[in-house]
Order: C-alpha cells, then structure tokens, then sequence
C-alpha cells in the first residue's frame, strides 16, 4: 500500500496544486514542495529501514510489494513492488523533484499552477515506472509521464519549444510502441506456452524463446530503452528537448526521464531476454561507446549552454548502457551509481544554466564570460559540478564510471579503452563550459545577482550528495546488492523447447557469474 | 602517533573547506592563518610521524591505517586506507615542509590579491590531494589523489582567470595530464582484471608471484602506468603543459610545477616499481624516456626568455634524471634527487617570484638585469639555488644527488654509457641555462626599476630553502669521499630495493664524478665567458643564421605543440565544430523532410474533383481483382 | 415471424415507431426542441429495448436478420453514437432558421440503416441498410443547403456512394452466381465443397468487388478520396455521425461477413486486406501531416484508424472480435468528441475547422481544450484514454497471429500519426496571439455530450475491464 | 427460354457496368454522370438476374427490385442535390465542385 | 432464341455507348431508354419476366421521367450542348476507356473461364417471385420503404424552394 500512496502524493499534490495555483501562484508552490517533502520523508519512513535491513537469504526479491487485480481478463494486475534499486531510484527522484520545484520557484510566473500540476504528474509517472512490475502497468506509466512532459515544454519552454516538444514525443512515443508490440508479444508466446496469459513481470521472467524471436522482442524494449536513455543515435531529440524545456523540465529530463531508460535495459531488457541480450551485447556496447565519444564531441562544440550540457548527458548514459550489457555485478553497481550521480550533476548544471538563464535571459556561450566575478558562489558551484561531470574522483559520478569501466574490462577490454577516452573528452567539454561562462574575459557587462538562499540551498543539497557518493557510496551500493544480485541470478531459461536455441548458444549458462563475454 | 595519521591530510583538506565556504566573508589575515596553518601543523604532524616511524624503523618498514570502507563491490574492496613507508614519509615531508614554506611565501606574495582565500582554499586542497596521493594504500586512492592534485593544478594555472591564455594553459594542463591518466586507469583495469585487487603492497606480491619477467602483462601494465607518470610529471611526449602551465602565480609553480605534483610521475613508478622491475623492457622505456626528456628540456632551455619558463624547462629535465634514474634502477638516487630537486626548485621558483614580484610582473629576463644590488638577499638565495640545480660539485646538495644519479647510471646493471653520456650532457646544459638565466637577471644594467621589496614571510622561506639546498645533500655522501655517509640510502631501502651495480663499474666512481663536475663548471664556466667576459662572442655565437634557427626551435619546445596542435587538437575542433548540428539529427530531419514529401504526393490525388476519386475507385478496384487474379 | 422474433426485433421496430412519431411530429407543428427531444426519446426507448432483444439472443430472424450479442452491440453503439450526434445536431442547429427537424429524421433513418447493417446476416439485409444509410446521409451531409461546401460534399458523397453501391452489388452478383447464395453462414458453408480454381478466382473477384464497396465506406486507401472533402463540407455533427456511426456499422458487417468465411477467401484475400490495412495506415496519417483543417486532419486520421482496425479484422482468431469492437467504441467515442468540439464552436455560417481557429483555445476555454486534448491524445493512444487500451487491443490481436509486419506498420505509422495530433494540441497550447478572441459559449447539450464521452473516454482507458470481461464471447 | 451460357449473361451486365463507368469517369456534367450511376445499377441489376436465373431462385429478381428502389431513391436525391447546384452555380460542372480538395 | 438475346445484347451495349457519348441530355436519354428496354428483353429471356415488366415500368418509365422533368427544368439548350462538347474532347476519353479495358479484360479473363451448367433455366414468375418477397424477404421490402422514405425526405429538403435568409437566424 505504501508504494501507491507514495505515487499518490504527488499527484494528489499536483491536483491541489493545480486547482489551487489559478488563484494563488504561491500555493501552487507551497503545496507541491510539501507534497514532495512528504513523500520524501514517507520514503525514508518506509522504505529506508526495509531497504537496508539485511535481507534472508531466501527471501524473494522485493522488498514491499503490492498486487491489485486490474484488468484480470487479460492478465493484467495492478502490480508493484520495490526492491534496493527501485529504492534508490525512488529517492533519487523525489530528491531531484525538490529541486525542480526549488528551481521553478521564481522562473516560473505563468499559469503556475497548471506548471506545478504538470511537474508533479511527471514525477508521479517516473515513480510509477520505477515501481511496477506488471509490464502493461509499467507501460502505462511509461507512456503517462510523457504527456504532463509535453506540456512542461509546450508551455514554459524557451523559443523553439513547440518543435522540440514534438519531435521529444515522437520519439519517446514511436519507441514505446515498438515496446509495447514487444510486450504484447512476449505475453502471447508466455500464454501459449504455459497457459497462463499475463503480463506480470515475476512470470514472464525465463519465457524461453526461440533465438530470432527473442532477439526481436528483446529489440522492441531496447528501442524503447536506447531512445529514452538516449543511447546514440536516437539521442537527438534530447538536445532539442532540453534546450527548450524550462529548468525544472531539463532537471526532470535529465536526471530521471533518462533513468527511466536505464532501469528500463536493467529491470526488463536482460532478465527478460537474457539470451537475445548476450548475443546483442557487442552491438549495444559498441553503440554505447560511440555515444560516449560522439556526445562528448558534440558537447564540445555547442554554444548554447544548455544544448551543451545535454550532449554531455549523451555521453554519460552511454556508459550506463556499456554497463548494462556487460552485465557483472562490478558494472551494473557502476551503472546505478552513474545514474544516480548523472541525474545530480546534470541536474544541478541545469539548475545553474536555468539561473543563469533567469538573470541574463541567454543561453549562449559566446555572451557570457568572465561572470566569476559577478557571480562567484554561481561559478564555484559551476566548477564543483563541472568537475562533477569530469569525472574526478571523490565525486560520485568518478566512482560510477570507474567501476563500470573496471567490470566491462574483462568483458571488453578495447571498448573499455575508448570508453575511457571518452573521460578525456569529458574533461575538455567540462572545462570548456567554466572556462567560457565564468572564466575569460567579459564580453559583455552583465550586473547580476550571486545565488539566494534557496538557490544555494539547492545546489548546496545536490552538492553534498555527490561529494557523499563519491566518498563513501557503500550504503548505496549495499542496498541495491541484493536487487542486483537476484537480478543477475535470473539468467538461463527454465527449458528450451527447440534445441536450437541451445545449439546457437553453446556453453551460455556455463559461466557461473553470468557474465557476458563480449568482444575480448 | 601513527593512528593520527589521517589527520595530516585531512587537515589541509579541512582548511580547504573552511575557505571555500567562508568564501569572501574570511578576512585576509584569517585565510592566512587557515592556509598556512593547517598546512604548518600538517608539516609538525609529519615531523612528528618522522620521529615515530625512525624509532620503530628496522622492525616494522610500513604502516597502515584505513580510516572507512570507499567502497566494496565483487571483489574490489577499496578503503580510504593510507600507507606509511619510508618513501611515502620522504614525500610527505617534502610536500609538507616545502608546502609551508611556500604557503608561508604566499601570505606575501599573494598579499594584494582579490582571490586571496581562493588562493588558499586551492592551495590546501593541492597539499590535501597530494598528501592522499602519496600515503594511498591502494591503487584507487592513489587515483583519487592523482586526479585531484590534477585538478588544484587546473585551478590554479588558471587562477588568474580574466586572461583566456591563463584558462588555456590550464586546461591544456588538464587535459594532457589526463590523457595521461587515462592510460594508468586503464592500467587499474588490468590489474584488477588480472591480480583480483588494487591495494599496492597485495598487488606487488601477487605480480611478482604470478608474472614472470619479462613476459608480457607487467610490460603492458607497466607502460600503461608509465604513461600515466609521463603526463603527471610532463615527459615525453607529453611534456607541452608545464611550461605553459607557468601561467599560474609562481608560488604555485614552485608548489606543484616544481616541488611535488609532477614529481607524482617518479612516485608512481618508484610506487609500482615491483611491476617495473618484472619489464626489463619498461625500465629501459623509463631510462630511455627519461633521457630524451632531460636533454630535450635542456636544449629548450637554453633559448628562453621568460624566467619562469626556463624554470619550467629546468623542471622537466630535472625530473628526466629521476626517470633515467628510476629506469636503472637507480631507486634511492631517483628519490634523493626528488628530495634535492624539491628544496631546490621551490627555491628557485621562489626567488624568480621574488624578482618577478619586485618587478611588478615582468618576466621577461632580457628586461631584467642588475639586481645583485637591489635585491641581494633574492640575489644570494637565486644564486644557492642555482648552484644546486647546476650541481656545482662539493658545496651544493644538487652535486650529490644528481651526481648520484650520473653515477648509478654509468655503473647500474641496467645503465650503460650513452644514457650516461646523455645524463652528462644534460648536466652540462643544466648549468648553461641556468647561469644564463642567473646573469641575465642579476648582472648588467638594470633594466626594470623594483617596486617591492620582500618582506619578512617571502624572505625567510628563501633563507630556509636555500640552506636546504646547500646542505641536504650531506645526508648522503658518495663512497668515494671516504666512505661516506649513507643517511637517505639506508633510510629508504626499507622501501625501495638497492641499486644493482656492476662490479666492473664499481671502481671508476671518482672518475664518473669528475666527469659530472667538469660537466657543470664547464658549463658555468662557458655562460661565464660568453655572457660576462666577452659578451660580444656571446652575441655572435646568437646571430649565427643556425643558432637563430635552433633558437626559435627550442624556444618553441621542439615544436611539440605545433605538431600535437596538428595532430590532435585541431583535428578534434575541426571535426567538433563542422558536426556542431549533429548529423545524426540531420538524418532524422531528411526522414522527416521525406515524409513531407510523401505527405506533398498523397495530397496530389486530393483534387477535390470527383472524377479523379471515383478514377481512384476504380484503379483499386482494377488492381485488387488484378491481385486476385493473377497471384 | 414469431413473438421471439419481434421480441428480438424490438430495437429496431422501435426505432422505426421513433421515425414514424418524429414524422407526424413534424407534419404537426414543426419545433426543433420537442423533435430533438422525441428523437432522443425515441433513442433511448430503442437502448432500452436491447435488453429485450438480449435476452432472446442469439436468434436468426428471418434469413435476413441475426440478432445476437455481437449485433446488439454494435447496435447499441450506433444508438448511443446517434443520441450524440442528435443533442450535437440540436446544439448546432439551435440558433438556425429554416426546417431543421428533417435533421432528426433523417438521422433516424441513418441509424435504422446502421442498426441494420450491424445485425444483417444477409446480403439483400446488408444492401439495404447500407443504402438506407447511405441516402440518409447524402441529405444530411448536404443538409445546410445554403452552404456550398454542404452542396458539393453531398454531391460528391452521392456520386461515389453509388458508384461505390455498384461496384458492391456487382460482386454480390458474382458472388451469388458463382455460390446460389446470399445468406453469410450459408455461403460459409458452401465453401466446403471443393472448388475449383475458376469458382475460387470467381468467389474471389465477386469478394473483391464487394471490398470496394466496403472499402469506400470505411474509406480505406485508394477509396479513401472522398473522405476529407466531405467531412469539410458536412455539418459537424453529421460529419461525427459518418465517422462514427457509418463506420462502425461496415466495420461490424464487415467482420460478420469475413469471419465464417475466412478459412475459405484464402490467402489472395486476406493479403489484399494486409495491403489496404497498411496502405491506410500509411496514407492516412501520410495525409494528415499538414492539414490545416482540423475537419479534414480527422478525416484522414480517420482513415488510418479503420486501417488499424483492419489489423485486428485480419487476425479473425478469439481476440480479434474484442479488439475490434473495443476499438471502435473507444474510436466512437474519441471522434464524437472531437467532432463535438468542433461542433459547438461552429456557428451558423462557418464551421470552427481551421486549426488557426483553435490557436490557444486553452487560455479561453480550457475545459473545451482540455476535452479535445484528451480526444487526441486517445485518437493518438496514449494511455489513461480509452484509445490505448483499443491500441493495445489490436496489438495483441496481431500480434497473437503474428501478423508482425503490419504491427510494425502500426507502430510506425501511428508515431507519424502523433505528429498532427501534437500539432493540433500544440495549437491549443499556443501562447501566441489568438485569432478569435471571444470565447463561444457552449450549449447545454454539446456540453454533456463532450462530458460524458471524456469521461466515458477516460474510464474506459484505466478501468476497462467491465467492457472488456462484456466483449470477451461476443464473436458472431 | 434460351440456352445461352450464363457467363455471356454476366459479361454483358459487365460490359454495360463498364460503359456506366465510363460514363462516370468522363463527363462533367452531372446529370450524365447520374445517368452513368443508373447504368452501373441496372447492370448489376441484371447480372443479379443472370444469377437468380442460373440457380432457378426468385433471390435474384428480389434483389434486382431492391436495386430499382434503391435506384429510385438516389436519383431522386440526387436529382434534388442537382437542382438545388445548378440553382446555385448556374453550371452542372461538376468539376466546378472543387472547392473542398487538399 | 438465342440469336434474340445476343441480339438485345448488342442493341443494349450500342445503346448505352450512344448513351454515354450524347452531348445532348434528352437524346441521351431517348438512347438510355431504348438500352433499357433491351435489357428489359434480356430479362425476359433469362426466365424474368417479373424483372422484365418492372425494369419498363419503372426504371424505363419512371426514373428516366424523372430525369427528363429535371433536364426540362433545368432548361439547357444549346449553350450547355456546346459547353458539353467542349468537355468531351477525345482525350478526355482515353484514361477511363483504358480503365475499363483493364477491368473489362479482368471480368471477361474470370467469367469467360467460368462454367455454369448451360441448363435452361426454368422461367420465374411474378408469383414466385411474390411469394418469396412476401415471405422471407418481408424485412427487406419494410426495410426498403424506410429507404424510400430517407430518398423522400432528403429530396424534400434539398429541393424544397429557397428562401433567401435560410439558415439566418
């Protein structure tokens, strides 16, 4: 019950916020940051203590769980559960919607409560998709914290919002329905095969499919996956997305729309197709390489700020992927530890560009310049997530890279290597963007403001979370170990019907890490 | 005592805090105490471990002490844990003792500047990351710091942030250091992968265990770690930063370009040199490098016209012996010269921020000049500096570390007469420079009236570091002066092996020093003849069409960054900045376009006439009982 | 005839008792009120009396009728489709002068006719209530006289209709020349005999000329011409009522007619469907990338639609009964809210359709946009709306029979297709300057009609399990 | 009575369907495109008695009679939809219609 | 016999081609009633006389009367025949000839393979026919009096005489 009252909170409190914003801005405001404290501290209340509670060993997986009967004609249940990863996803999420409506507070002025209504409905959805495990439901969610995403951009987006909200859910969209088409057939293979029609997760997990089979419907998620990742070279709506959205929009987009499609290759892509996945895995971690490099590229020559900042969001997520598929405990703890920091570092660089953005009404590099001295407590917190984004170590964003890239080392050793070139590149992006907005000369006089309260508050907040995972991420990586480990265990079909998916497979569940050896 | 190990990080890294909350609202005086102090305290702290870890000396070589768990994930269990040896402690000092000294400096040098608690907060952060550098128990730590002193450099070679070329600088700094970095992490990767840990004492069991020499994994893991050294500590190839990186306020230079940061390089080397001495090929790599380096860097040298970046020269030639030395063997001289180097060079630094500050900013030596009088206390301190540096035989420190090294060289298992021949010649070109350098600022005219005088925290820092520069070396004198006295070598053998000599060289080591000394007077002797006594040679032997060519040549740094430019940087801006629209997003444009156009041949049949639909009615019809019909 | 039979006749006799009381009604004393309301009253007397007929069900009424569930479904989906289209008629047509009480009448009519459609088992059953549909619809489509568009579009719609009537009374012809015929389970039947490859080419050419009728009507590429003009050119609630009712209608004929003899068309056959299924989608939403009327831009989204649709008819196995009439219903319900939109923006001389028209609607009229979007979104299928869960249907129909190329089709086609449903929602959401400034005021009846079909719309998208446990054994 | 094949019978109720065709697809004017509708459903009017005729049924006669009414009923709307055109237009063009296209 | 089918067939094609090429309305007319009355024949022989007598009566008499009440009123001389020619230029033939010779090669190509036993049919009578249309066709004539009933009104409404303010509130 507890997991469907902490989505209902947020949109409880964005229905509040919504109907009570037309009168009153501040209430929107008011409401929808008490609404996510709330559900923060429900969290903590609830979730914490069973998420770090050494598990039995014998336990199942999931930590709270929660099975309505919804449309029990068709198989489908209203079915959620919570295991480590999704607690700290959830965590993440609430903790990233506070500074959203933190940052929104004074960027945004009208129809304030239509914004705080979206807001919280987006966040709703994420929390949803984190959580469930029918996979209908899941795709419900999916699809659902698009729309109140559409409009954060169609409304309070910047110049060209109306063709990056577009193009953003066309993408998103046309992705999803390959996975949808992929769900739909995963469920009617599982129902022939054993009689049971149903889209629940726990029961379509070790369908045995045939290899091109599998390979397709594996294919259907992965698309849905690499598009909201965005892995290269479906990213492209993302830097158009999250140049036009308003900051709180970027920060959602950034620290946890992108998120979803990592737990998404996480939570479905493998364990659902484990097979398919090992023979895909060469081709998704090549492309994931090529992201990392391509984006890092890309991030470099941009002038927009924000655009700049979304390409390197390119880059990060491809060792997310890397990760994914390399499919060792060593690597997956990289990729939530990477996910996790990404969604902060990001989101704190979008918060700075949205206050940047707020008090000199640009985006552009080539205006900015020399602003330390104006804003230097701005610029300090630029710097810290600058370096953040570089991946220097004692920051989290170090820890996850280093550990995704020292678990695909066996797996991958070239890969690994132009992976951490792309470490390089990040380093030249990263200090690109000090360098032109906070260092050099003034190109332009610009008198503005240094941060407020709030505002240091916020970056303050999401600063001191990234030093913590960089230090000392044990907690973290404690209580997603089990999630993981349960995760890796369900690897090998129960039975194959055709002998030749054994065939083309030689050897597959041999390997008792389960490890998938890619390009050695 | 031990237990308090942590704290001589952790204090500097505390002050580091402190400034960059305090921020603006600190008074100077305060950010003065709290960067200076706590690296002071850090500096007793040490002497007091020093004293601890002596007593128990022969019985327990090395200490750990882990302070939390990093992280421990399948396998990799990394601790904040921190590792005391004899070398570490040498490092530790160094960093601490010269850190305060130079942080001391600062407090007057820096004195009117607006970021003066940035300063500091940078500064502690330096001391801070390379005091976890160097105490790192295991290879992740020792990252974290590797990383970290990377980025303080970064900081402060761009202090002076308004200029771009300050900005540039840095973040070239940055970048080719990381290229460098990126090479020892790749090296982390392999070593977990194969010896299944990365804590250093476990991995040097288990490499020499289960690698035999020669083969092929510790070459691999050792140039990959090699690389790392060469971008930390600006050899070849990837020597361009530093003398670029002089952008910085001297005292920085002094701390990190001069003293400890690129001298992270030899760390790391003498750190792993289990592995290396398992690649006969990789040593001979370290030597050869090392070699090139230091002659290279002399030759560049000779040409410069700012004071700091001869210095910088100076530098990476210097820490070339080290490599040489390390190549062969040569551990304790390696670390010695390190020692040396470090008392000498912040020295030198020191004092050209001196003269620099007396001059108001100026830099360039051909508008100094003349300053024996006017700043003689600057003048007798640059001149013990550069006698040390130059290894002026007997009296400097420089003479007995760097002779060590030439020495070992000549005589190590693994040395041989032309990487000896190299080191000497780099001797000779070391005091060329450097006398140049000394004359051109000291003598002549003055050319460049002085404005401030030092005051008492600039001048006792260049007292102390001076007669450190004088005297250190008597901690270790050679066999040869009687026997001599072997303080530093026995010290450090409990962390680093002995020097393998052959035999047959073992007799001509007076000779070898002879040699090195007549290498550094003649040196001497020659700027003295050109430059002082007929200074119209000196002239002549400049406009020589050849000369001025090698001139602007070496002055340029052998045109490295012409070519790396070439090669890489603006390659990568080309291809960076002509694919700014991403044509990927062009592609899925021209689909989009594409569909416009089939949308534009749909809508050529929406006539409106009706004879044209009822005509569409009738070809389906055609074409369906067509399909029908015929297939 | 029996009792059972009139019984299970019910629906329909009422409905015609309806049409007979609204026409003495009219010849009484014409009052666009009371007339709205006796249809209305007549409607829901005819709801009323499926149950009736239900509990007789399934039972074969002459040669000519089958009532069963599956019909009376669909029927109650055309009645309650029309009570819709009537209070949009009456909001409409609230403020014109002029005879507009025919109006209800031939909207009777045009519901008998579907009525029919959606129960015949015959082809004689089938022909007629095509045609009573059919010659409604021409006076209806160009019943606002005065308006040359309303002209042109029943000119055209009358000229293609017939040709179209043709075409599908020729290859009933053949059909019933090559099988002695016109009863649907009998020709199913007679399918068992071998035949040889001439009757089959035969069968086949008489199929395929009936599909072109068929084809016409639900406006599936390359018959889909007619579909935008006249949707323009009718009055908006009419067009809502072609989109829908006429629609649903052919669609369950449709799948009645095919399911017996699916076995027997063959492959031939069933390609030709895979190829307009897909031809539609394509076209369809091809179409209405760049429209800037927002009539027209249904229109052709309405195309693609039935081409989704044909995706589940193609599947024939157990789900695709339910899927297609899931799917209609949540299309039904989409399109009447739409059409309604437009509807009750429309005024006498002008209708609301050019998308400039609707340029940031959402700050005049929210609640208006709001029901529009929520239209959209459901015609785009995106989940919380009663079109996801349709999509979702037909996906799973396909997808049981693997029909994965034209899921692909699907799946791609509909992501072109949310391009024009986004821009007609980005519309609404336009903060720039808007066109029309004073905000309509909206009829009581619209608005209950646009607020009962959001509501049904979003019901039915997160709670669809009672219509779809109702759906489950409904096959014909 | 004759004896003729009854595919000659349905392939003249094609040929005259064809030629109702044509008729449709040619000319602008309405009343002749009208006019070419009534062939296209006599013709099928016809191949239905063919058909009737063949299996000895009244079905095809029946049908054939709804196709008269039907027949009927269009023309007459159509016929008014003329009128009330022409009354407008002043031109039984149908081209002239094309103000809906796009 | 035959020869007298054959015969109407050919009369009823060469009309329906006069039919479809007349740029004169009422001749056309004239022709399509003689087209009719061929088929009229045709039914005759087929064993239809019941069709035979309707297709005269009604279509030949009523339907063509009503077009030419239409054409009369509409009062089209000899403007609208030029207009007409105009149209008509032989080009304008060519796509939907070629059109109908695909379909036509199709139609001959499936029912000149097609084989119905040849019996003679046995003539259907108006009785028969009575009987089935009173019997289980009954729901199809109600029905199709519905439909008259939808012609009837929509001709009503659209021919009705305009008021000039219709659909002015």
């Amino acid at each position: 019950m507890m997991l469907i009252i902490l989505i209902a909170v947020p949109l409880a409190g964005g229905i509040l916020a919504g109907i009570l914003g037309r009168r009153n801005a501040g209430a929107a405001r008011w409401i929808s940051l008490a609404a996510l404290l709330l559900d923060l501290i429900l969290a903590l209340v609830w979730l914490l203590p069973v998420a770090t509670r050494p598990l039995a060993p014998t336990a199942g997986p999931w930590l709270v769980e929660l099975r309505l009967p919804w449309i029990s004609t068709l198989g489908i249940s209203f079915h959620l559960a919570a295991d480590g990863l999704s607690v700290v996803l959830i965590l993440l999420t609430l903790l990233l919607g506070l500074a959203a409506v933190a940052c929104s507070w004074s960027e945004i002025h009208e129809r304030t409560g239509f914004f705080f209504f979206n807001l919280m409905w987006v966040l709703a959805g994420i929390l949803g998709v984190f959580t469930a495990l029918d996979l209908f439901l899941f795709y419900f969610f999916w699809e659902l914290m698009m729309v109140p995403m559409f409009f954060l951009i169609i409304l309070w987006g910047h110049e060209n919002r109306v063709y990056a909200a577009i193009k953003f859910f066309l993408f998103t969209q046309i992705a999803g329905l390959l996975m949808l088409a992929a769900i739909i057939g995963l469920y009617f293979i599982h129902g022939q095969i054993s009689g049971n029609y149903s889209f629940d997760y726990s029961a379509l997990l070790g369908t045995p499919l045939a290899a091109g089979t599998g390979m397709f419907l594996m294919l259907g998620f992965f698309a849905a996956f690499a598009v909201k990742l965005p892995a290269f070279p479906v990213h492209v709506w993302l830097p158009d997305a999250h140049t036009e959205a308003p900051t709180a929009g970027s920060v959602v987009l950034a620290g946890l729309l992108l998120k979803t499609g990592a737990y998404g290759l996480l939570r479905f892509v493998v364990p659902l197709f484990p097979e398919a996945a090992r023979a895909f895995a060469p081709w998704a971690m090549a492309l994931a390489v090529a992201g990392i490099i391509y984006g890092a590229v890309l991030a470099f020559s941009q002038t927009d700020l924000k655009r700049l900042v979304a390409y390197t969001s390119v880059s990060h997520m491809g060792f997310v992927m890397l990760a994914v598929f390399a499919w060792n405990e060593m690597a997956l703890q990289g990729a939530l530890i990477q996910i996790i920091c990404h969604g902060l570092s990001t989101g704190a660089l979008f918060v700075i560009v949205g206050m940047l953005q707020e008090r000199m009404h640009t985006r552009d590099l080539r205006r900015m310049g020399g602003l330390w001295k104006e804003v230097p407590r701005l610029g300090g917190f630029a710097m810290f997530f600058a370096l953040a984004s570089l991946g220097l170590p004692g920051l989290g964003n170090f820890v996850g890279e280093f550990l995704i890239l020292i678990g695909v080392f066996p797996q991958a050793p070239l890969l690994t290597v132009v992976a951490a070139g792309g470490l390089v590149a990040a380093s030249i992006y990263s200090l690109w963007i000090v360098q032109q907005a906070f260092h050099g000369q003034a190109r332009e006089t610009w008198r503005i403001s240094d941060l407020n309260g709030r505002e240091a508050v916020t970056l303050g907040v999401l600063a001191a979370a990234l030093l913590w995972l960089g230090l000392y991420p044990q907690p973290v990586i404690q209580m997603a170990r089990p999630a993981l480990a349960h995760m890796r265990q369900i690897q090998v079909p129960h039975s194959f019907p055709a002998p030749e998916s054994t065939a083309s497979l030689p050897a597959a569940p041999a390997d008792p890490q389960g490890e998938m050896h890619a390009i050695r | 005592m031990i237990q308090l190990l942590w704290l001589i990080p952790a204090l500097p890294l505390a002050g580091f805090v402190i400034l960059a909350l305090g921020g603006a609202r600190l008074s100077r005086r305060a950010a003065a105490w709290i960067g200076v102090g706590s690296v002071g305290i850090s500096a007793l702290l040490t002497l007091a471990l020093a004293v601890a870890f002596l007593r128990g000396l022969p019985a327990i070589p090395a200490h750990i002490r882990q302070v939390w768990t990093w992280f421990d994930v399948a396998g990799l269990n990394i601790g904040v844990s921190f590792y005391l040896d004899a070398l570490a402690l040498t490092m530790m000092a160094v960093i601490t003792g010269v850190g305060f000294l130079i942080h001391l400096y600062s407090v007057g040098y820096m004195a009117h500047d607006d970021g003066f608690s940035r300063f500091f907060a940078y500064m502690n952060l330096f001391v801070g990351a390379m005091l976890i550098l160097v105490m790192a128990d295991n290879l992740m730590l020792l990252y974290l710091g590797w990383e970290g002193v990377g980025a303080c450099s970064y900081l402060l070679i761009g202090f002076w942030y308004r200029d771009p070329a300050n900005g540039y600088a840095a973040r070239k700094a940055f970048v080719v250091t990381r290229v460098g970095d990126t090479a020892m992490a790749v090296a982390l990767f392999l070593l977990f992968d194969r010896l299944g840990s990365l804590q250093i004492q476990e991995l040097m069991q288990r490499a020499g265990a289960q690698w035999g020499v020669g083969t092929i994994l510790p070459t691999v893991v050792a140039l990959l770690l090699l690389g790392g050294a060469v971008g930390k500590s600006a050899q070849l190839p990837l020597q361009t930063w530093l003398p670029d990186a002089m952008a910085g306020p001297t005292p920085v230079s002094a701390l990190i370009h001069a003293a400890t940061m690129v001298t992270a390089g030899f760390y790391l080397i003498a750190r792993t040199h289990l592995i290396f001495e398992l690649s006969p090929l990789a040593m001979s790599i370290v030597a050869i490098v090392g070699a090139a380096t230091l002659l290279l860097a002399g030759f560049s040298g000779l040409c410069q016209t700012d004071i700091k970046r001869v210095l910088a020269y100076s530098t990476v030639s210097q820490i070339g012996y080290m490599f040489l030395a390390l190549g062969v063997g040569a551990w304790a001289a390696a670390t010695f010269h390190f020692m040396i180097h470090a008392f000498f060079k912040a020295l030198l630094f020191l004092a050209a921020g001196a003269v620099i500050h007396a001059l108001s900013g100026e830099q360039d030596l051909f508008k100094m000049g003349g300053l024996r009088r006017e700043l003689p206390l600057v003048y007798l301190v640059f001149l013990a500096g550069a006698a040390s540096l130059s290894a002026i035989p007997l009296v400097t420190a420089g003479f007995y570390s760097k002779d060590m090294i030439i020495w070992e060289v000549f005589a190590s298992n693994r040395g041989g007469t032309l990487l000896w021949a190299a080191a000497l010649a780099g001797a000779l070109l070391t005091s060329i420079y450097t006398f140049r350098m000394f004359f051109l600022c000291f003598e002549g005219p003055l050319r460049t009236p002085v404005a401030h005088k030092p005051g008492w925290n600039m001048s006792l820092p260049l007292a102390v570091l001076a007669v450190l520069s004088l005297v250190a070396g008597f901690l270790e004198i050679p066999h040869s002066f009687g026997g001599g006295v072997q303080i530093f070598s026995h010290f450090i053998q409990s962390a680093l092996p002995a020097t393998q000599l052959l035999p047959a060289r073992e007799s001509n080591e007076i000779l070898c020093q002879l040699a090195s000394a007549a290498a550094a007077l003649g040196g001497l002797g020659l700027v003295w003849w050109l430059m002082l006594r007929s200074p119209q040679a000196g002239a002549a032997l400049t406009r020589q069409p050849l000369a001025m060519k090698l001139s602007r040549f070496w002055l340029n740094g052998w045109g490295f960054d012409w070519l790396y430019g070439l090669l890489f940087e603006r390659p990568y801006i080309f291809l960076a900045q002509i694919n700014r629209a991403d044509i990927v997003d062009g592609c899925f444009t021209l689909l989009a376009r594409f569909g416009l156009a089939l949308n534009a041949l749909a809508g050529a049949a929406q006539t409106g006439r009706v004879r044209t639909y009822a005509a569409g009615l009738t070809v389906g019809a055609a074409a369906i009982i067509a399909w029908v019909v015929w297939l | 005839m029996q009792s059972a039979d009139y019984m299970a006749l019910l629906p329909l006799l009422v409905l015609s008792g309806a049409l007979g009381a609204v026409m003495l009604l009219i010849a009484i004393g014409r009052h666009h009120g009371l007339t709205a309301l006796l249809t209305l009253a007549g409607l829901a007397a005819a709801v009323a009396a499926l149950p009736v007929a239900a509990a007789r069900a399934p039972i074969r009424v002459t040669a000519l009728l089958t009532i069963d569930g599956y019909g009376l479904f669909f029927m109650a989906l055309v009645l309650l489709a029309t009570a819709a289209v009537a209070l949009l008629g009456y909001a409409y047509f609230r403020s014109w002068s002029g005879h507009r009480e025919e109006f209800y009448l031939l909207l009777l009519c045009a519901a008998l006719g579907a009525c029919v459609l959606v129960v015949s088992s015959h082809f004689t059953a089938f022909f007629v209530g095509l045609e009573i549909l059919s010659i409604a619809l021409y006076a209806l489509i160009a019943y606002p006289r005065h308006r040359a568009e309303s002209l042109e579009a029943g000119i055209k719609y009358l000229v293609l209709a017939a040709g179209s009537a043709g075409f599908l009374l020729f290859g009933m012809a053949l059909i019933y020349a090559e099988r002695g015929t016109l009863d649907f389970t009998a020709l199913a039947a007679a399918g068992g005999v071998p035949a040889t490859l001439q009757s089959q080419v035969m069968l086949l050419t008489g199929l395929s000329l009936l599909l072109v009728g068929v084809g016409f009507k639900l406006a599936l590429v390359p018959f889909h011409m007619w579909t935008a003009d006249v949707y323009q050119g009718a009055p908006a609630p009419v067009t809502a009522f072609v989109a829908t009712v006429s629609k649903t209608a052919v669609v369950a004929l449709l799948l009645r007619l095919l399911a017996p003899m699916g076995a027997q068309s063959g492959a031939a056959f069933s390609q030709i469907l895979a190829v307009l299924a897909a031809a539609s989608m394509v076209g369809g939403n091809l179409l209405a990338l760049r429209q800037q009327s927002v009539k027209r831009l249904l229109a052709y989204s309405s195309i693609a639609h039935l081409g989704y649709v044909l995706v589940a008819v193609l599947a024939a196995g157990p789900a695709a009964v339910p899927a297609v009439m899931f799917y209609m219903a949540a299309y039904t319900l989409a399109q009447l809210g739409s059409f309604g939109v437009i509807a009750v923006r429309s005024s006498r001389l002008t209708e609301a359709d050019a998308l400039e028209s609707f340029s940031g609607l959402f700050f005049r009229q929210p609640w208006l946009a709001t029901v529009f979007t929520a239209m959209l979104l459901s015609l785009a299928g995106i989940p919380l709306t009663a079109g996801f869960v349709g999509k979702f249907y037909v996906i799973s129909a396909g997808a049981q029979n693997h029909l994965w190329w034209l899921i692909i089709t699907l799946v791609l086609t509909s992501g072109v297709g949310l391009f024009y449903y986004l821009r007609v929602v980005v519309t609404m959401f336009s903060t720039s300057v808007p066109v029309d400034l004073t905000p309509r005021p909206v009829v009581f009846s619209g608005a209950l009609v646009l607020t009962i079909s959001t509501v049904l719309l979003i019901w039915l998208g997160t709670a669809p399990e009672p219509l779809v446990r109702l759906l489950q054994n409904m096959a014909p | 009575m004759v004896t003729i094949p009854f595919s000659h019978g349905l392939l003249l109720a094609a040929a005259l369907f064809l030629l109702g065709v044509i008729c449709v697809l040619t000319r602008r004017n309405i009343i002749f495109m009208l006019l070419g509708l009534e062939i296209m459903l006599n013709a099928a009017g016809l191949a239905f008695v063919v058909a009737g005729a063949r299996w000895g049924q009244p079905d095809g006669q029946i049908m054939f009679l709804i196709v008269l009414a039907m027949a009927a009923a269009e023309v007459s709307v159509g016929l008014a939809l003329v009128l009330e055109w022409y009354h407008r237009m002043h031109s039984l063009d149908v081209d002239q219609a094309s103000r809906l296209r796009g | 016999m035959n020869t007298l089918f054959y015969l109407a067939a050919a009369v009823a094609i060469l009309a329906t081609l006069l039919v479809i090429t007349r740029a004169h309305a009422v001749h056309a007319l004239l022709y399509l009633i003689v087209s009719l009355l061929a088929a009229a024949l045709a039914f005759f022989l087929l064993g239809a006389p019941f069709a035979a007598a309707l297709e005269v009566i009604v279509y030949a008499g009523a339907i063509m009367v009503l077009f030419v009440f239409v054409v009369m009123m509409l009062n089209l001389g000899t403007h609208s025949v030029r207009g007409e020619r105009q149209w008509l230029r032989p080009a304008a033939w060519v796509g939907p000839g070629l059109l109908a010779a695909v379909l036509l090669a199709e139609l001959v190509y499936v029912l000149g393979g097609w084989s119905a036993p040849a019996t003679t049919p046995a003539a259907i009578g108006p009785r028969e026919v009575g009987l089935a249309l009173f019997g289980p066709y009954v729901l199809a004539v109600e029905l199709a009096s519905v439909m008259l009933l939808a012609g009837l009104v929509g001709a009503y409404h659209l021919a009705r005489p305009q008021k000039e303010a219709e659909g002015e509130a």
